[in-house]
């Protein structure tokens, strides 16, 4: 069976694979995206075996390590390159070269006209071993490593269609987040290594006793920052839409089901701290509810199939990080919910991408409509992933999600009560605004352009959906059989505490289903016996008919509930586009404004430079006026 | 008289020559301005040899010399180069480079 | 206990201010010349306190190697780049004086209050044992043997400084210079006759005979090519204007 | 009465240095006698050939340390050692670069754009002497690392730094620029040279001492106050600092970095660096220890005030030599800190630092000089907007050394800022670590912001095209992109021998 000496390869497959393509040049143009695709399966398979080795080992024996060598060693302190493979990480291996490779077969086809499908082969190798280095690191600096490794990969891919001019400015404002994020990472490794002189897993775990409250805190806070950052949560999370340009595979495979998901880990791998620092934890529940609702509400205002499908996976992640904040009760609900959900999304994902494909590169959905007859695959498997996520049983998000609300309910007082409704609330606009993509998309009257004929996708785009859209169905009820998951993950979390049960599991179930039929049912009270209307002025004839089927009805319904509801999404829209990047672009020109500022010292003179350094050395002299008082 | 009427002399012209490279617009005239200084620098190091009671700071003083006559050389030859292509001696004109 | 004698005590008072006063007027005179001979005489100044002190040989190398050799190199480039030209005092950089004026008030302030607080900690003891061999072997001793790296390694300093002079001075020639007979043929076989003779001298007139002024033509205007190019090139040229004879008076005066 | 003492020099350890300055004479021989042809190529072979002959010798000297090596001017010890070896290997990675004929002025006497000018350009002369120039200055470096007496730390300065201004004025293109540079650098290393002299003068009225044992010695054991010795560490820190380029003393660097010639430029900023964070680490750990708690607040106020101020200024500029320049001055602020760390671990990183991002700079540089259009190099950075569509090698390569500047992990300049501010923060200094990373993340930005402008961003109409590299300044940029690397990914026996080797013999 595989040993830990192999788990490099886990790693090293897809690393050599992006290496090997970007070295070779031109020459791998025929082949590239086989052999991409080769290492990616590759990896998959040697993954599975260790999945199977894993089981096959009694519960203490199941993490394995292997150290590869001594990365740094400065006085005491020593970081080893070690890979660590344990319950959690395993969970994320499979997922992460499971659905890359899938993506990558995908890809093979949908790239199959961009004549640098190579380079972009290779930048998903590299992604993907970026990522499993992330999950497979016994340290966080080696984490450190994969989650710069990781940033550096999306910004590869989605800056491979850089001749979007909105490029420019969604990089920049993405890199502004993600590198506060990181900073957040960096200073909580400092914090690690300088309170507890290690920066291992292992280490952090049981140095957690020696150190105070208030560093854990801090820590805790810092990681939090770091997860924000990199999993697009409130107040980080603006970068998520604009990082739609980039071609769908990527978002299916980073926005939607690995780099995104990578705070989550982060939380979670990190439950030692957060368990050790309430304040901490109960700020990751804010965030998290916080983002659940934020994410939802812009959902149901994007009209770009992309942005909303964003906006979603922003709101869903929001679900992991309140499960992940909820402490031992949660840690596992918080992984299977990101596991369900990295099926289903990246499923929807991929339909999206086939659904564009069809209607050439069209991503409004408003001029969407009736593609159901077009592209019966599609709309099936985008289907099942939309039953997925809106929690209709038996589907996966159905078991990960009603988990999820009935451990919030449970958690015990007034926290209990407000999260629970928050999550509950969430499932409703979940319902809501997933329909209405649904509904918009291959439901009621074409509204293509001309020129547009709509069909459905080759079988090498529709399989990987196809596969996706089983793991949508069935997941859930695997990971929930027998609590299958939870005991698999439980001995690297600390005891559940006992908590009193607000509300029996069955009631949460009832409440759950019943939130999703409210939020179908008014999605397809507005959209589906309706004519879908219009906020795009500029498409005429779309609005003339539009005008021609409205009733009086809408009238009254505008006034008493779309306006308010239009204006509080549109309130929250804004604050997302404007605020927040406001905010970014405030703290960016005020960083760069200051530097600008204090260039103006630089005059060109050699006469105000001598002058500087008069000035320099007169300060030194009074501070020794003052230490020599 | 104490000796450190020396010293207060040499920080003087010191500060003389520092505030001269900061004002005076002609190359040569600051580049003799910061030989006032290494003067200056000279005149604490003999008088502190003396106080010392031994001859090092005169030898560091001597060094200084050779030191200055090769700087004066480099410097005078940079500042002809300058001139010769931009017919001007001013430091204030060569600002090139800035921002 | 070092005991400073009375006559050095005089020498320093009467000279001391003069230095400081001295090199104060190196910062207010206009021209780089003067400039030049004040601090001609700082250094003097200097050559004698060194020698007060008990360093006679720094003291004559001051003399000869500072003001004699270092000072003449300075003469030597302010004679090339213009020896007339005159510095105009206005600052040019916004606030700058102002800024050095005070940096210099707290910078020597802080220097003067500072040296009033140190202590040497042991006594001063004078050179008189030092000295006792001479000066010179004093140092001798020292700079061969403590010194002896520096020492070696100050002969690259003064390569560095010979090689970098020829670098930024030292002309290599391209090309041959023509010959005096080439250039004559040259002349001559250029379009126009009009040079042939030679170019026009400068402004060759009864009041100003100097070669800053162009010649003036027959019809009265001012040749251009009377001028030398260097002159032009540094602006040193002067209008002939005021020279013309409508100006200056044409009554000759018998001298008697 | 006294003796003569008779000199005893250590020539095998002194022997690096010597093979320097005997290079440099020789080269300037050849200047002298060889025939114009020839020079440029018998030139760069000896400087080669020296500097490898150089490092042989310094190489043989492993293990044996002394500080009696030529009277108590130099001592050579493990630190000593380490930076020797480092400025060779750099010195020896930057040289080729001087290799590539249309870099340097071909008449430095002619006025630019004269005929005369023009003709030395027609006739393919240029300025060899850069050759021996730049090896006195590198002997001048070896000597500043291991100088244990403030005269031949005041000489090897010198050494260090006229060749410098010289090199700084030699620019075959843009030329009132580089003597502009070289009038500035000259003026201004003049100008700190004073203090740096005036600082001498108090520290040995101080301690009635040249070296640096004698000072240890007095501030232990003086009766003084510290009034003169404060005086005295400040101007020689004035002196230090502004060859680091800390601020208030780094105005220079930018305009010369920009004004100088590209392969000058990659050769100052790396080597000088290392020689001039050598002699600091020197004379701050073993000169000035006993007194740390007086400079320490000095230093690290410098070294706050520069790592911000060099990351905040670099983001606004629009000239990549320029941001370069700025990137340096972040990083010397970074570098104080393992200074003023002052413990082993903060030796061995700072010696781990400079050596990292010496031979980095050298390699960014070096593609700097590569990027260029029928005029010349192009530094403006809008015009380098697109290059990795055109060159993706290039651009990769540069991409990947702006990553080392911003400390990503898996490059050296990762592993060398982790290990100087763990450094810091062993000696207790909270301060420099927070303010450190901060002024980190903010340098990411316009490390990586550069990146995307080369990568993402369509080219210009006017763009640039990239040299192809001649064989010189491909090794060169070959040699700093493997090094960077492997001490990136396989730091450990570097790391490891730094570890055991460095150590100041006091």
């Amino acid at each position: 069976m595989v040993t830990s000496s192999s788990l490099v390869y886990l790693i090293g497959l897809p690393l050599f694979g992006a290496v090997f393509l970007l070295l070779m040049g031109r020459k791998a143009d025929k082949w590239g995206h086989l052999f991409a695709t080769a290492m990616s399966a590759g990896s998959f398979v040697l993954g599975l075996l260790h999945f199977f080795a894993m089981t096959n080992r009694s519960e203490e024996e199941r993490p394995i390590t292997q150290t590869l060598f001594t990365w740094i060693e400065a006085g005491d302190f020593k970081v080893d390159a070690a890979l660590l493979l344990d319950q959690l990480s395993i969970c994320f291996v499979l997922l992460i070269s499971g659905v890359g490779t899938l993506i990558h077969i995908y890809s093979i086809s949908y790239m199959s006209h961009d004549e640098n499908r190579r380079r972009f082969f290779a930048y998903l190798n590299l992604f993907v071993a970026s990522m499993l280095l992330l999950v497979l690191g016994n340290s966080y600096l080696n984490l450190y490593v994969g989650w710069e490794g990781v940033g550096l990969a999306s910004y590869l891919l989605i800056g491979f269609w850089n001749q979007k001019p909105a490029y420019a400015t969604a990089s920049k404002k993405a890199f502004v987040m993600n590198r506060v994020g990181d900073m957040g990472l960096t200073i909580a490794i400092m914090i690690a290594f300088a309170t507890m002189g290690t920066v291992s897993f292992d280490g952090v775990k049981e140095a957690v006793d020696r150190v105070g409250t208030p560093t854990l805190t801090a820590m805790g806070i810092m990681l939090l920052v770091a997860a924000a950052g990199k999993s697009a949560q409130f107040p980080l999370q603006a970068w998520l839409g604009d990082a739609m340009a980039g071609p769908t595979p990527v978002s299916a495979l980073i926005h939607a089901a690995t780099m995104v998901t990578a705070g989550v880990y982060l939380i979670v791998r990190s439950n030692f701290v957060f368990d050790a620092a309430p304040t901490a934890q109960l700020l990751v529940v804010i965030v998290g509810a916080i983002t659940l609702i934020f994410g939802a509400i812009i959902g149901m205002a994007k009209d770009d199939i992309k942005k909303a499908l964003a906006a979603s996976t922003m709101s869903q992640i929001g679900y992991m990080i309140v499960a992940a904040g909820l402490g031992p009760a949660g840690y596992a609900f918080a992984i299977m919910h990101l596991l369900t959900h990295g099926f289903f999304k990246a499923g929807m994902f991929l339909g999206a991408g086939s659904v564009m494909h069809g209607m050439n590169d069209e991503v409004n959905m408003r001029k969407y409509g009736g593609l159901r007859k077009m592209m019966p695959i599609t709309f099936a498997t985008f289907g099942l992933g939309y039953l997925a996520i809106i929690g209709v049983p038996p589907f996966a998000g159905f078991y990960s999600k009603d988990e999820i609300i009935a451990t919030a309910f449970n958690s015990g007082g007034a926290q209990g009560i407000i999260l629970g409704s928050v999550t509950l609330l969430g499932a409703v606009i979940t319902a809501f605004y997933m329909t209405r993509v649904m509904v918009l998309t291959f439901s009621g009257k074409p509204r293509w352009d001309d020129g547009v004929h709509p069909h459905e996708s080759p079988a090498l785009m529709w399989l990987p959906m196809a596969l996706l859209a089983i793991g949508s169905v069935t997941a859930g009820y695997l990971f929930t059989q027998g609590e299958a998951l939870v005991h698999w993950l439980s001995p690297l979390f600390a005891k559940k505490g006992e908590y009193d049960e607000l509300m029996p599991h069955s009631v949460v179930t009832v409440l759950a289903i019943t939130a999703v039929i409210i939020g179908v049912t008014a999605a397809l009270m507005k959209y589906q016996f309706k004519s879908v209307d219009s906020v795009v002025p500029t498409d005429v004839s779309l609005a003339t008919r539009l005008a021609r089927n409205d009733l009086g009805q809408d009238v009254v319904n505008e006034a008493l509930f779309m306006r308010p509801g239009q204006a509080l999404t549109e309130g929250i829209v804004a604050i997302d586009e404007r605020v927040v990047d406001g905010a970014v672009r405030g703290i960016g020109a005020m960083t760069v404004g200051s530097g600008a500022t204090l260039r103006r010292t630089q005059s060109g003179y050699v006469r105000s430079y001598a002058a500087l350094i008069l000035l320099g050395a007169l300060v030194l002299l009074a501070g020794i006026w003052v230490v020599t008082q | 008289m104490d000796p450190y009427n020396y010293l207060y002399l040499a920080a003087l012209l010191f500060t003389i020559g520092a505030v001269g490279v900061v004002l005076r617009r002609n190359a040569i005239v600051v580049f003799m301005c910061i030989e006032l200084m290494l003067n200056a620098g000279n005149l604490t190091l003999v008088t502190f040899s003396r106080m010392n009671g031994n001859l090092n700071g005169q030898v560091i003083a001597f060094f200084t010399m050779v030191v200055a006559a090769c700087e004066v050389v480099v410097g005078l030859a940079i500042i002809v180069a300058i001139y010769r292509s931009r017919r001007s001696a001013s430091i204030d004109d060569a600002s090139l480079l800035k921002r | 206990m070092l005991e400073i004698a009375t006559p050095e005590t005089i020498m320093f008072w009467a000279l001391a201010p003069l230095s400081v006063i001295a090199a104060l007027g190196m910062l207010v005179v206009k021209k780089a010349v003067h400039s030049a001979i004040l601090l001609a005489f700082v250094m003097v100044t200097l050559a004698i306190f060194f020698i007060a002190q008990g360093a006679v040989f720094l003291g004559v190398v001051q003399i000869v190697v500072y003001t004699g050799a270092v000072m003449m190199l300075f003469l030597f480039i302010l004679m090339l780049v213009g020896v007339d030209s005159s510095d105009s005092l206005t600052e040019t950089i916004k606030g700058l004086r102002w800024i050095a004026i005070a940096a210099a008030l707290g910078f020597g302030g802080l220097m003067i209050a500072l040296i009033a607080r140190a202590t040497l900690g042991r006594t001063a003891i004078g050179l008189e044992i030092a000295n006792s061999d001479g000066n010179v072997e004093g140092i001798a001793m020292l700079l061969f043997s403590d010194y002896v790296l520096p020492f070696e390694v100050i002969s690259a300093l003064l390569i560095t400084a010979a090689l970098g002079a020829m670098v930024l001075a030292h002309h290599q020639r391209t090309n041959r210079r023509p010959s005096q007979r080439e250039q004559a043929i040259a002349r001559f076989r250029t379009g126009s006759l009009s040079d042939a003779a030679g170019l026009p001298g400068p402004g060759v007139y009864a009041l100003h005979n100097a070669v800053d002024v162009p010649a003036l033509l027959p019809d009265g205007t001012p040749a251009p090519t009377s001028i030398s190019a260097t002159l032009k090139a540094r602006g040193d040229v002067i209008e002939s204007a005021p020279f013309q004879l409508d100006v200056v008076d044409p009554t000759i005066k018998e001298e008697k | 009465m006294s003796t003569f003492i008779t000199p005893v020099l250590n020539y095998a350890m002194l022997a690096p240095i010597l093979v320097v300055l005997a290079g440099a004479l020789i080269g300037v021989l050849i200047e002298a006698f060889a025939p114009q042809r020839s020079r440029s190529s018998s030139q760069l072979l000896l400087a080669v050939f020296t500097l490898i002959v150089a490092l042989l010798a310094l190489i043989r000297t492993r293990g044996t340390y002394s500080n009696k090596v030529a009277m108590n001017s130099v001592t050579f010890d493990g630190a000593g050692y380490l930076l020797q070896m480092s400025i060779l290997i750099i010195a020896l990675i930057a040289i080729l670069l001087l290799a590539d004929s249309d870099k340097f002025a071909a008449a430095p006497t002619a006025a630019p754009g004269s005929d005369e000018e023009r003709q030395a350009q027609a006739a393919n002369i240029r300025v060899t002497e850069i050759y021996p120039l730049t090896l006195f200055a590198i002997a001048g470096m070896l000597l500043f690392t291991v100088s244990s007496d403030l005269i031949t730390l005041f000489v090897a300065l010198e050494v260090l730094s006229l060749p410098l201004y010289l090199m700084a004025g030699l620019a075959r293109r843009r030329r009132l620029a580089s003597q502009e540079a070289a009038l500035k650098y000259f003026l201004l290393g003049a100008f700190s040279s004073a203090f740096f002299l005036f600082g001498i003068a108090y520290l040995y009225g101080y301690s009635d001492s040249i070296t640096f044992a004698g000072i240890a010695a007095a501030i232990t054991g003086g009766a003084a106050n510290d009034v003169f010795l404060l005086i005295g560490i400040s101007f020689v820190s004035v002196g230090l600092l502004f060859k680091v380029s800390a601020v208030p003393f780094h105005s220079w660097a930018p305009d010369v970095y920009q004004g100088a010639p590209t392969a000058v430029t990659a050769f100052m900023a790396a080597a000088t660096k290392v020689a001039a964070f050598g002699a600091m680490l020197r004379i701050f750990y073993v000169a000035f220890a006993g007194d740390v708690w007086q400079w320490r607040p000095m230093l690290t106020a410098v070294a706050l005030v520069t790592m911000v101020f060099g990351s905040l200024v670099a983001i606004s500029q629009r000239d990549v030599k320029r941001m370069l320049a700025y990137s340096s001055i972040a990083h010397a602020g970074f570098l104080l800190s393992g200074i003023i760390a002052l413990n082993k671990s903060g030796l061995d990183a700072t010696i781990f630092y400079l050596f990292a991002y010496g031979v980095a700079t050298v390699g960014a540089f070096a593609i700097v000089s590569l990027v260029s259009d029928s005029s010349g190099e192009v530094s403006d950075l809008n015009r380098w907007a697109g290059l990795g569509k055109r060159s993706p090698w290039i651009a990769t390569s540069f991409a990947f050394l702006l990553l080392t500047f911003a400390g990503i992990p898996l490059t050296s300049g990762f592993v060398g800022k982790f290990a100087i501010f763990s450094a810091a923060y062993e000696s207790g200094n909270t301060a420099i670590l927070i303010t450190g990373v901060l002024s980190s993340a903010i340098a990411a930005f316009f490390y990586i912001r550069i990146i995307v402008l080369i990568f993402f961003k369509d080219p210009v109409e006017d763009g640039t095209s990239v040299v192809i590299p001649s064989m010189y300044t491909r090794i060169t940029i070959v040699a700093s992109l493997i090094i960077t690397l492997v001490l990136g990914v396989f730091p450990a026996p570097v790391l490891d021998y730094i570890t055991q080797t460095a150590f100041f013999l006091r």
